[in-house]
C-alpha cells in the first residue's frame, strides 16, 4: 500500500501498550487515536528520567536541580516552537490542555480593553463542526458579554458551508474561532481563505489545531492563525499539557489570564504588575515534567516526520474508507475522500446503536469510541444523537483496519441483521 | 468472547429492545422530565402519572442502546400499576444491583425481567445506561408525589 | 533525636533523586522541598504502569483501556477525598497546581449570581503573609468587580495580627482567603478561628493549603475552610495536577470555570447546560497520569502517616532552628518554635546576599531556594528583598541539617566575613 | 569545588561589590528607569544624562547579590563618557559573553574589568542578575535620546 511508514514494525515496537492482550487472550487493536493517542518508550523514559535525576521547580530555584530542570522546561518550548513553526520562543504558552488554551484567549478577551474587548454588538463566529471545548467558551463569553455568537452551518457531506462567509464575518466580527481539522467529520478545514477574510474585517483567527497538529504539517505563521491551540496527549505526549501559540502582538494586548506566581513582575499588597509572555499566561508551577514529555513527544513525531506521518494517516483512512464500505448498512459521516479529510471516521450502522458496535468490537480487542465525541451539534445536524468513531495513527496498521471491517461484520451478525 | 457478550446481551435484553414496553408519550401526567447522559448523548424525555398513590402510567421516547432502551422496557412493566412506595423500593433493588459490580445476586421475584441486567453490572461503562431511565423515572416520580407522601411510606 | 521517622533510610530509598551526586562528586542535599517534593518510585512506577499498560481517555472511551483508565482515574479521586477527609468524593475537582484552584474560585466568583456574587462596596480579606497566587487573583477580582481588597498584616514574629480580627472581617466581607502554613515564615495560621468569626458574617473561607497537605493530617471537613487548595507536586507526586476541594452547597452555587468536554450535560449552538460537580469544573481532557501520580503519593503519605510525617517535620525544623542559631549574622524570619511552625525556615545572612548563599551552597550538592519565594509582600514587611530559605520533608535527615549549617559556616568565610 | 566557585566570584567582582563605582541617584538626567529580577526580586533604579551624543553621567540606587552589584559598576565605569552607539556596542558585546554559555572569550580592549563575568556566563541562573542593569541602562538610553539617533549611529 502506497503512502505507509516504511519501517512501521519498528515504529509499533516503540509503543509498549501495542504490546498489551486482554484476558479473553485478544490482542489490542488501538483504533481511537483522536481521543488519545499512546505513548512511544522515549517520552516515558524521558519523563522517568527527569523524574529520577533532575527534578526540582523551574526557574525560581537557582540550584543545579534547578537549573537542569529549567533547561529542560524551556528546552521542550523551543522544540515545540520549531515543531510548529513559530517565529518565536516565546510565543509558546504552556497550558494543560487544548481546553484551557482555548478558555484562555475567552476569558481575557472578557475582560480585553482596547481593540481587542468583545461587548454589545460585536460578533463571535465558530462552526457547527466544533468540539464542545471551542463551542463552550464562546458562548459563556458572548453571554457574558453581551456579544452575539454566530456560526458556520456544514453541507450535507460535511464541509463548511461557505456561501456566506462575507456575511458571516462582516465588520462586526471580532473573532473568528474554528478548528482545522473536525475530531467528528474528518473535515480538513481551509482556515487561510477563512484568516483572510477576518483579517480583512479586523477580526483575530483562533485555530483549534488538536487534530491538526498530530497529523498535519503545521506552520502557524503560514496558517493565518492569530492564536492556534493544540494539546499533548493526542501528539504521543503525556496528559496535563497543552499549548497555546499566539503572535505576539495579540498576546501582548490580553490582559493575564491566571494570577499567581511566575507571572509578575512585582506584587505589592495593593497592585502588581505582570511579566511578559509566555509567563504573563504561565501562572503557578507548569506542568514541567509533562512539557518536557511534549518535548520529547514532538522531537519522536519530527524525527519521522509529519509529512511522512501524515501520508501514513491518509493511505490507512483511505484503506479503512474502502473497508467500511463493504460493510452492509453503514454510512460515513463527513467526506469520503481520504485526501480531504484527518484520520478519524465517524459512522452509523444500520440496526444497531453505536453503543452496543463499540461493545461487540471492545470484546474483539477493538477499541473505538461510540458517542457524540464532544460534537453534540455536528451530530444533531445529521440528524443522530451518536455515531461510532474510529482513529488511526502513525502507528496503525492495514491489518487493524481489517479486523475492524471484520469486527463489523461479527456485529452485524450477533444483532441479527440481515 | 461470545460469552462476555452473552452475559451482557441476555435474550430478554435484546427482546425488550426490539419490542419496548409502554414506548410513547401519553396523557394525563403529573411530571415529565428529560435526562440524557452526558458521556454517550442518549436521551429520554419521561412522562409519571401517579393516581391515588399507585404509578398508573409511565410513558416515554427515549433514544439510546440496546441497554438503555430495554432497561425503560422493564422499568415501566415493573412499576406501572405498583404503589409509589413500593415501585421506590424497586428501583433501589435496581441500583444496587447495578452497583454491586457483578457480585450481588438479583431477587427475581421483585425485578423480574431486570434480572438480565446482573450482567450489565461487570461493564461500569454500560451502568449508566441502564440506569438513565430508573434515574429519570425517579426524579419525575418525586416531582409529581408530595414529598413527605413518598418519604413517610418509603420507611 | 525524638519524632524522626523511624526506617528513615528505608524511606530514603524509595526516593531514587536521593541517590544522585553531581559532576563535582557532591551528593546532593536536598533542602527546597517547600518549593516542590521529591518523588517515591511508586509514583513513578505507578504513573509508568500506567502509561504503557492502560492508557487512554476517561469516561468518554467505553472500550477496555478507558474502563482501566476511568477507574484509575476516578480511584485517585478516591485517594484524596480519604486523604483530606473530604465527606464526599464529587467535592475533589482535578486542577492542574494550587494556583489553579484558587483562581478557579476567584473566577467564578467573579461570574457569580445570588449570595456568592462580588460587586461594588464588598471586601475581600487575604493577608501579608500570602504566596502570590493567593494575592494576585484576589487584586484581578477585585479591581475587575470594584471591590475592596483588604488584608491582616503580620506581627514582629511572624504571625497575624489578628488585633483588628473583627473589624476587618465585617458585614461586607464576602470572602476571606489565607495560607494555613506559610511558605516563607513557615507559620502556622488559627484558619479554625479565623473561618469562624467569616462566617459570623457570612463571608466564604479559602484556604491555601499549599503547604498545610504535605505537612499535617489535614481534615477538611473539621478545617472551617469552604473552600480549599493544594497542589500535587509538594505532596510526593507529579507536577500538572492540583487539588480544589469544596463544600457541594458552595461548589454547586458557582458557574462553571472553564468551557469544553466534560464539563456539559448537553451543548446546542446557541446554549448548553452543565454537568454536576466534579465535573463541571474539569473542562476537557484532565491531567489523567497526574491524578494517578497523586492517588499513589497520598496513598504513599498515608501508609507512612501524616502523624509520623509531622513529627518528623517538627523534629527536623527544631533541629535545624538550633543550628542555624550557632551561625553568627544569621537571623530567621517567622516564629522561632518548631511547635508552631512547619517546615520551610528563611533567614538573612548579615553581609552576604542570599544568591550569594545558596550559590555557595550549591557548590556543596546542597539545594535551598533564595529570592522571594513568591513572597513578596511578606519580605518587603520585614524590610528585605529576598532571603535563603531551607525546606525539609520526610526524607530529610539531621546530617543534611549539619551539611547546610556547615556550608553555611563555609560561606561566611568565603565572602571573609569576621 | 572552591574552584568553580573562584571562576564565578572573580577577585574584581568582589572588589566592585565592596567598592562600587558611580553609585547614587544624581542630576541632571534625561531618563530614569526600574527594573526588576521577577525571578529573585532585585531591583535597580537607574538614570541616564546624554550631552550631545555622550553618556555622560549614569548614576542608580540598586537592591542585589554580589553579581548584580558588581555588574552595575563595571557597567557605569564602561559606558560613561563613551558616545552613546559606542556604549551600545559594549553593552551588546557583554550581552553576547553572557549569553556565551561559557564559549566565548571576551575582549578585554572593549570590556576591561567585564571580562572578570566570563565565569557568570557558566551559571545560567545568574546571567540574569549580570544583565540587570545593562538592561536598565539600554532601556533609559534609548529613551533619553532620540531613536533614530541611537539607531543611525548603531550601524
Ligand atoms: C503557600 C503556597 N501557595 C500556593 C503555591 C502555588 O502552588 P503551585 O505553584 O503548584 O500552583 C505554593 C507553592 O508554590 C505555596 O507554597
Ligand atoms: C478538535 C478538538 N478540539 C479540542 C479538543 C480538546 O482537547 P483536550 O480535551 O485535550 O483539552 C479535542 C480533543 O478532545 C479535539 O479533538
Amino acid at each position: 500500500m502506497d503512502g505507509l511508514l516504511p519501517e512501521l514494525d519498528v515504529i509499533r515496537k516503540d509503543f509498549p501498550i501495542l504490546e498489551r492482550t486482554f484476558d479473553n487472550g485478544q490482542p489490542l487493536v488501538y483504533l481511537d487515536s483522536a481521543n488519545t493517542s499512546q505513548k512511544p518508550q522515549v517520552v516515558i523514559d524521558t519523563m522517568v528520567d527527569h523524574l529520577e535525576r533532575h527534578n526540582a521547580n523551574i526557574s525560581r530555584a537557582m540550584h543545579q536541580l534547578g537549573a537542569e530542570s529549567t533547561e529542560a522546561f524551556e528546552g521542550a518550548r523551543d522544540k515545540v516552537a520549531t515543531f510548529i513553526g513559530a517565529p518565536d520562543r516565546d510565543e509558546v504558552i504552556f497550558t494543560k490542555n487544548a481546553t484551557e488554551s482555548l478558555n484562555l484567549v475567552a476569558n481575557t478577551l472578557a475582560w480585553a480593553t482596547g481593540d481587542l474587548a468583545v461587548g454589545e454588538g460585536d460578533e463571535v463566529v465558530i462552526t457547527e463542526m466544533e468540539h464542545h471545548s471551542n463551542i463552550v467558551p464562546w458562548q459563556l463569553l458572548t453571554q457574558r458579554k453581551g456579544a452575539t455568537l454566530r456560526w458556520f452551518g456544514l453541507t450535507e457531506d460535511g464541509r463548511l458551508d461557505l456561501s456566506n462567509l462575507d456575511e458571516l464575518i462582516n465588520e462586526r466580527t471580532k473573532v473568528v474561532s474554528l478548528t482545522w481539522v473536525s475530531n467528528m467529520l474528518g473535515t480538513i478545514n481551509p482556515i487561510t481563505q477563512i484568516a483572510r477574510r477576518a483579517h480583512e474585517v479586523g477580526a483575530i483567527v483562533v485555530v483549534d489545531a488538536s487534530q491538526a497538529v498530530p497529523q498535519l504539517p503545521v506552520d502557524v505563521a503560514a496558517s493565518g492563525a492569530d492564536l492556534l491551540a493544540f494539546t499533548g496527549h493526542k501528539v504521543v505526549g503525556p496528559t496535563g499539557i497543552g499549548v497555546l501559540w499566539g503572535k505576539r502582538a495579540v498576546l501582548d494586548q490580553l490582559p493575564p489570564f491566571h494570577g499567581g506566581g511566575e507571572m509578575i513582575e512585582t506584587v505589592r499588597m495593593d497592585i502588581s504588575t505582570y511579566a511578559g509572555i509566555p509567563h504573563k499566561f504561565e501562572a503557578g508551577t507548569p506542568p514541567i515534567i509533562e512539557a518536557i514529555g511534549l518535548g520529547a513527544a514532538v522531537d519522536y513525531l519530527g524525527h519521522i516526520g509529519m509529512e511522512a506521518v501524515h501520508a501514513h494517516e491518509q493511505a490507512i483512512t483511505g484503506y479503512a474508507l474502502e473497508g467500511l464500505a463493504t460493510v452492509p448498512g453503514l454510512k460515513v459521516l463527513g467526506p469520503l475522500e481520504a485526501r480531504e479529510r484527518g484520520g478519524a471516521i465517524s459512522f452509523e450502522v444500520e440496526g444497531v446503536h453505536p453503543h452496543d458496535i463499540a461493545q461487540v468490537l471492545d470484546s474483539r480487542g477493538i477499541a473505538v469510541r461510540a458517542g457524540h465525541h464532544c460534537a453534540k451539534p455536528a451530530h444533531a445536524r445529521f440528524g443522530v444523537q451518536s455515531s461510532t468513531r474510529m482513529s488511526s495513527y502513525l502507528y496503525t496498521t492495514p491489518s487493524e483496519i481489517d479486523a475492524l471491517v471484520e469486527g463489523l461484520e461479527y456485529t452485524r451478525s450477533y444483532f441479527k441483521l440481515g | 468472547m461470545s460469552n462476555e457478550l452473552d452475559a451482557l446481551y441476555q435474550e430478554i435484553i435484546l427482546d425488550h429492545y426490539k419490542h419496548p414496553h409502554h414506548q410513547g408519550l401519553r396523557e394525563p401526567f403529573e411530571a415529565e422530565v428529560h435526562h440524557v447522559n452526558p458521556t454517550c448523548g442518549d436521551e429520554v424525555t419521561l412522562r409519571v402519572h401517579v393516581d391515588d398513590g399507585v404509578v398508573t402510567d409511565v410513558s416515554y421516547d427515549a433514544v439510546g442502546c440496546s441497554i438503555s432502551q430495554a432497561s425503560t422496557s422493564v422499568m415501566a412493566d415493573l412499576v406501572i400499576g405498583k404503589p409509589v412506595a413500593e415501585a421506590m423500593g424497586i428501583h433501589q433493588e435496581f441500583l444496587t444491583l447495578m452497583q454491586g459490580k457483578g457480585t450481588v445476586v438479583p431477587d427475581e421475584d421483585v425485578l423480574e425481567d431486570g434480572i438480565a441486567f446482573a450482567g450489565v453490572a461487570k461493564f461500569p461503562a454500560r451502568v449508566k445506561c441502564a440506569l438513565l431511565s430508573w434515574m429519570a423515572w425517579k426524579d419525575a416520580t418525586t416531582q409529581a408525589v408530595p414529598s413527605d407522601a413518598t418519604a413517610s411510606k418509603e420507611i
